[in-house]
């Protein structure tokens, strides 16, 4: 048990994986010598070297596309995409095959990939190295988009990810890589995808987020209990789809009040789904609108104003107020 | 050394063994025995009369477009042949006498044709990928199989179609350039039919040959003869005898001419003239190899005769099966998405069997079902009344 | 005044704009001598000659990145992507450029381009070419997405498109290229981008759709007149992004109730923020859950099934009656 | 013709004019007037310390990260000296020297590099495009440019540049073929600089030089010592002049180093060694081309100091303008999202100054206002109470 911030915890799953299974091999830009940019591969290289750790050439297609041929031949590959602001060159790897090859082959072939990127604001960096992605993964059917919110759900959903058969879009909010220290326990953990976490328990409202927001969030549903005397449930999605329905049902089914947070854009956004979600599955409990608290219909801002466009503790609490008083 | 021109450790040859005029260089003639003399030929008449037949199926409306393969069916046997059943064959869409060979049944391909997902069901056993239809998007699934064979310790090699317009993608760079680094054991293999729909060879790329586009990946480049069948498999057993050995990764380019339709929505008549393509239907690798088993008494017209009709047999029973096939059950649409399906999914499954059975006053339409709501068990002030 | 089906009136709306301004090129794959598969572009070359129409090596990413650059110099290009389904190869240069260079250089240089792309099922055809791509393109801040529903207002909208100064996606819905013939008037119409049209009144139920579903959506409206005596206003959204959301939640104050129809997968798909949109704009007046008839989560299901998968007239009627009935 | 090889148009050559020992090769010396030695001189020792003094911006966290361009101010000055101001420059995020000497003022750099778009905003008359980060994405858009020009009857040519790693990626592939095809007036500039990232030349590909990849699009490619101004200069110019007389597209691997972190970022001691960089440190390209220039008696060491403290004075300069420039007004970025605001992003704006201006309880957060709702106007019987 070691207290690890959410990079050693990837880190620990990694080592652990390829240790267990020798069919886990990882790819990508800068992962081996160097240990990934953000070392989230740190140490492999020396550990399982260059067969099964492999600096690729920059090329984002063929990562995907090489392992997905790697994965019909039995391999396991965890690609890295060095920033989710690269990952459409990508995408078509990723919705041409990776999403339909079950269907397409009917069983005989699957792709139990797992594509890694780190995703989202918060670390003062330049375009193409904030931006959220998740919905456009989210929508293709027969993907798994899952996203960690500390440093030890991080691990157990990384485990459970490369054992997962699908292909899995594992999004890694970079703001959190160092935010944070959790203990870790040493011993295996798994967590099944799909299924949301209630990270607070409350009554009157549900907050639901995911990711780099979980913080705000949380710190949110603090001061509504300090200063509103409101307990908020706060809902942790982890996997963004397929999309635990039931758990957000029956929170708002209870407390007839939501609150979503993204980072992302909102239009078209994660938070349009479970709105929509909400509204077919809890109508007559809901007591206000869902409101979607996310960052605006712009495409980047530079990192001096992005906290004006990122959600924040203020702008979640103010939607959550107007929902509790509606 | 001021300027000074660089040398480079591939060049691009060009192959042609037996000549569109029946002449032979029976120096490079590679050694095939009579079985297998046979065996090719029969598999491209069967390739040819399938194709036709499928062309008047879709014409009927008993299946849908498809891409028929007309004068390249060298190209595809000759390289097909070069490989054995433990090594992998990863197709593009145009590749129905590689698939053939390979052992598809003829039913299974009309089955995709027809619409039917069934139909890419890869037999057991046979190593190869379904069809791909975005273009040379194919191509790195080729290099990470051929890697990961390397890694299991497995001597396969992987062979990989493609078409001329498939050079322009960026799939194909990446690929190519992988299978460089990774020094894997593929051979590229492209079908170089001169045209991509209606756009030229000339105007996919400035380069003179394909095959010079190997030489940017530092592996080599050939361009055969893509009607010469024996040409065709000289150059890839030799491609797949270097890749086996650990010499990595090749490129062959078939010059060859697809004599019929793009696929069967195309019109070709709109882009290219008559000429061009008598001046290659005069060059038809089938015809090209019948003369040359002639030449070498391996077949009379009383054998062509016969496999004529056993081929007419063969097709006429697969249709049939093809038929007997089809079952539209929609359920089965949910069956592959994921491993295990996820409770929405399931949902909708349902909703959909509902649908079917015809049970239920207008279920849901595309919605999980709703938990039965209960009424007036929360309420707020600001609903008035 | 001609009656032309769709293919017909994009076709004039080319050929119009070509003549009218000489910074209009055309490009894509067999766009030129082949006047494009479906034939959209027929004729242009003839009249145009090859420096303005000009069949591209098969590289969609070029495709698109070319315009952007031919762009900057004030030219204004229309780009063919053969298929939609072969539209994410080109969807870095639509996601890190297109949709950003406006603001990348703070206005010094935009992307007035159209991307032209056929779209949707209902043409018996193989994978890749009947999918529905629409909410990938919506969800990125920057871009119109436009999708008409027949001859006239696609000719309208396609002149529109290619006069708005910022870049166009044109989602074209190849089951109408032949389903109707209308009067197209040989004099330029346009039509705004941004703005949804009530293609039929009514106060019962909003049903809300574009492209090819508006024709089950429009005779589900006229069964549910005839035999349930229910009037439904039908909204055709016509730009998808930026969405009118003004026009949808007025319906949806009147009518109470609203039903949205689309061919793309439900989860995470155009619906749910039409759906997150009324419920935030209009939430007091609604009577009923909003409703999804969408298709089923699956990535693609084979000609053969199409039918069972795509939304239809049943499935309309079916969701209508429940949300009337709610 | 059984087996033949090819005669491809196009071959690699090697260029080196002024050798990393001073020695020169008369014969191919460029000829540049001494005004522009001078010139030319001053905007590599501005780039090298302009560079120093962001890096320790950086350090001090007043920018974020950037990517440093020491030791390849040769390969950037040597290429953008060949072109003109009606010429057109597209970067990727390695070329600051070129920019400053296309005209982009240190503070807008500055403050691009500290996280405000407006830095991004090219200067008036100056044709050139921002900063591209996603690799190889930019060289699409410098064709299109070419062809534009070409289109719009103007002789303008197009200088793209893109690093050694960038040859991977799918975008190289597709505009190198764009615009062999075309034949548009690009001159590709490859920064060979050794390492993408932590990546060596070696693993990115294996073809023996990057230059080579320009013989699969049929257009030349030349290999140059990019250390040496005069080389990159040569063979620019002559590519530049090429592409100006209509003779297409040309790509130019100059081989370079390196010297600093790939980005402030990065940490090269993990990846390569301190003697590879003391190796490449003695070739220098500053330090080659000032002997070079006080050879010719064109620089000495009391103009080079005072060259230092111009330079100094102008880049203390800048830094007070670009601090000055701050303004972090988050209300511009709804500025150029759209050429007009739709209703919806106005909303949005509205709802972030009235943030802004602390009015308001709360605000609907990223709402637009809701429409005051008419509460009890519509009732339905399915609400109870
Ligand atoms: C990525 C992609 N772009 C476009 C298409 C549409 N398309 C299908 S086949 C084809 C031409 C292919 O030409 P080539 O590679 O020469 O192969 P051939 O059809 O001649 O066998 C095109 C443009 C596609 N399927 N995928
Ligand atoms: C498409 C894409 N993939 C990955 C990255 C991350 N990245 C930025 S620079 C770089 C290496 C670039 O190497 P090279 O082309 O040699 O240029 P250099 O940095 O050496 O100038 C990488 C991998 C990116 N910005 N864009
Ligand atoms: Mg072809
Ligand atoms: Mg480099």
């Amino acid at each position: 048990m070691a207290k690890l911030n959410m990079v050693g915890a990837l880190n620990l799953a990694l080592h652990q994986e390829m240790a267990r299974d020798e069919d886990v091999i990882v790819l990508g830009e800068d992962v081996g010598v160097d240990g990934g940019v953000f070392r989230v591969t740190d140490g492999l290289y020396q550990k399982f070297g260059p067969q099964r750790v492999m600096d690729s050439p920059l090329a984002e297609s063929a990562i995907v596309g090489t392992s997905i041929g790697m994965a019909f031949y039995g391999l396991k590959p965890v690609s890295e995409i060095q920033f989710s602001g690269s990952s459409f060159q990508s995408f078509p790897q990723i919705e041409n095959h990776a999403g339909r090859y079950r269907m397409r082959s009917q069983g005989r072939y699957h792709c139990q990939i797992v594509v890694r990127m780190p995703c989202g604001g918060g670390v003062r960096a330049l375009e193409h190295h904030s931006e959220s992605e998740e919905a456009y993964y989210a929508h293709h059917p027969a993907l798994k988009v899952v996203i960690p919110s500390t440093p030890r759900n991080a691990r157990a959903l990384l485990v459970s990810a490369i054992r997962d058969p699908d292909p899995v879009i594992f999004l890694e909010p970079k703001a959190l890589y160092h935010a944070v220290r959790e203990e870790v326990p040493d011993e295996e953990e798994t967590v099944p995808l799909g299924r949301a976490r209630i990270a607070r328990e409350g009554r009157d409202l549900t907050l639901i987020a995911y990711g780099a927001m979980m913080r705000p969030v949380l710190e949110a549903a603090e001061v509504l209990r300090d200063e509103d005397g409101a307990e908020a449930e706060v809902v942790d999605l982890l996997t963004l789809s397929p999309l635990d329905r039931e758990t957000l049902a029956a929170s708002v089914r209870k407390t007839g009040r939501a609150v979503v947070v993204h980072e992302a854009p909102r239009s078209f956004g994660a938070g349009a789904e479970i709105a929509a979600s909400l509204v077919e599955q809890a109508f007559l409990y809901l007591e206000a609108p869902i409101r979607r608290v996310t960052a605006y219909d712009v495409p980047f801002v530079g990192f001096a104003r992005e906290k004006a466009n990122l959600p924040g503790v203020d702008r979640i609490l103010g939607a959550a107020r107007e929902t509790l008083r509606f | 050394m001021p300027r000074t021109r660089l040398d480079l450790p591939y060049h691009v040859d060009y192959l042609s063994i037996l000549g569109p005029d029946g002449t032979l260089d029976t120096d490079l003639e590679p050694k095939i025995d009579e079985a297998d003399l046979g065996r090719l030929y029969r598999a491209m008449l069967l390739a040819r009369r399938f194709d036709e037949r499928m062309l008047n199926l879709q014409r009927q409306g008993r299946i849908g477009t498809f891409a028929p393969i007309k004068g390249q069916e060298a190209a595809q046997l000759g390289s097909v042949y070069a490989i054995t059943p433990a090594d992998w064959m990863v197709p593009s869409f145009r590749e129905t006498a590689s698939m053939l060979w390979r052992g598809w049944p003829m039913e299974l391909i009309l089955l995709f044709y027809a619409g039917y997902l069934e139909g890419m069901r890869v037999p057991d056993g046979v190593r190869d990928l379904p069809i791909t239809i975005p273009v040379a998007s194919q191509l790195p699934h080729a290099v990470g199989l051929a890697y990961a064979a390397r890694y299991k310790g497995d001597d396969a090699v992987v062979l990989t179609y493609f078409g001329d317009g498939a050079t322009s993608e960026g799939d194909f760079h990446e690929a190519m350039n992988f299978a460089g680094v990774l020094g894997a054991p593929v051979i590229f293999l492209c079908q170089n039919n001169q045209w991509a729909i209606s756009v030229p060879r000339k105007k996919q790329t400035q380069s003179r040959t394909l095959a010079q586009k190997a030489l940017a990946y530092g592996f080599p480049g050939t361009q055969v003869d893509g009607n010469d069948i024996l040409a065709v498999y000289a150059a890839s057993r030799e491609a797949v005898e270097r890749a086996r050995d650990g010499g990595g990764p090749a490129m062959i380019e078939c010059v060859t001419y697809r004599l019929g339709v793009h696929t069967t929505a195309d019109d070709p008549r709109r882009y290219r003239s008559e000429e061009e393509v008598k001046e290659w239907e005069r060059k038809d690798p089938l015809t090209r190899f019948r003369d040359y088993l002639q030449k070498k008494d391996l077949l009379d017209a009383e054998q062509e005769r016969r496999l004529e009709e056993e081929i007419a047999q063969e097709i006429a029973d697969a249709v049939a099966r093809f038929e007997a096939r089809q079952d539209p059950d929609p359920l089965v649409m949910f069956d592959h998405v994921y491993a295990e399906r996820p409770p929405e999914l399931e949902a909708e499954r349902q909703e959909l069997a509902e649908r079917l059975r015809g049970t239920g006053a207008s279920p849901a339409e595309g919605e999980a079902p709703a938990p039965t709501p209960m009424r007036g068990q929360r309420r707020t002030s600001r609903w008035p009344n």
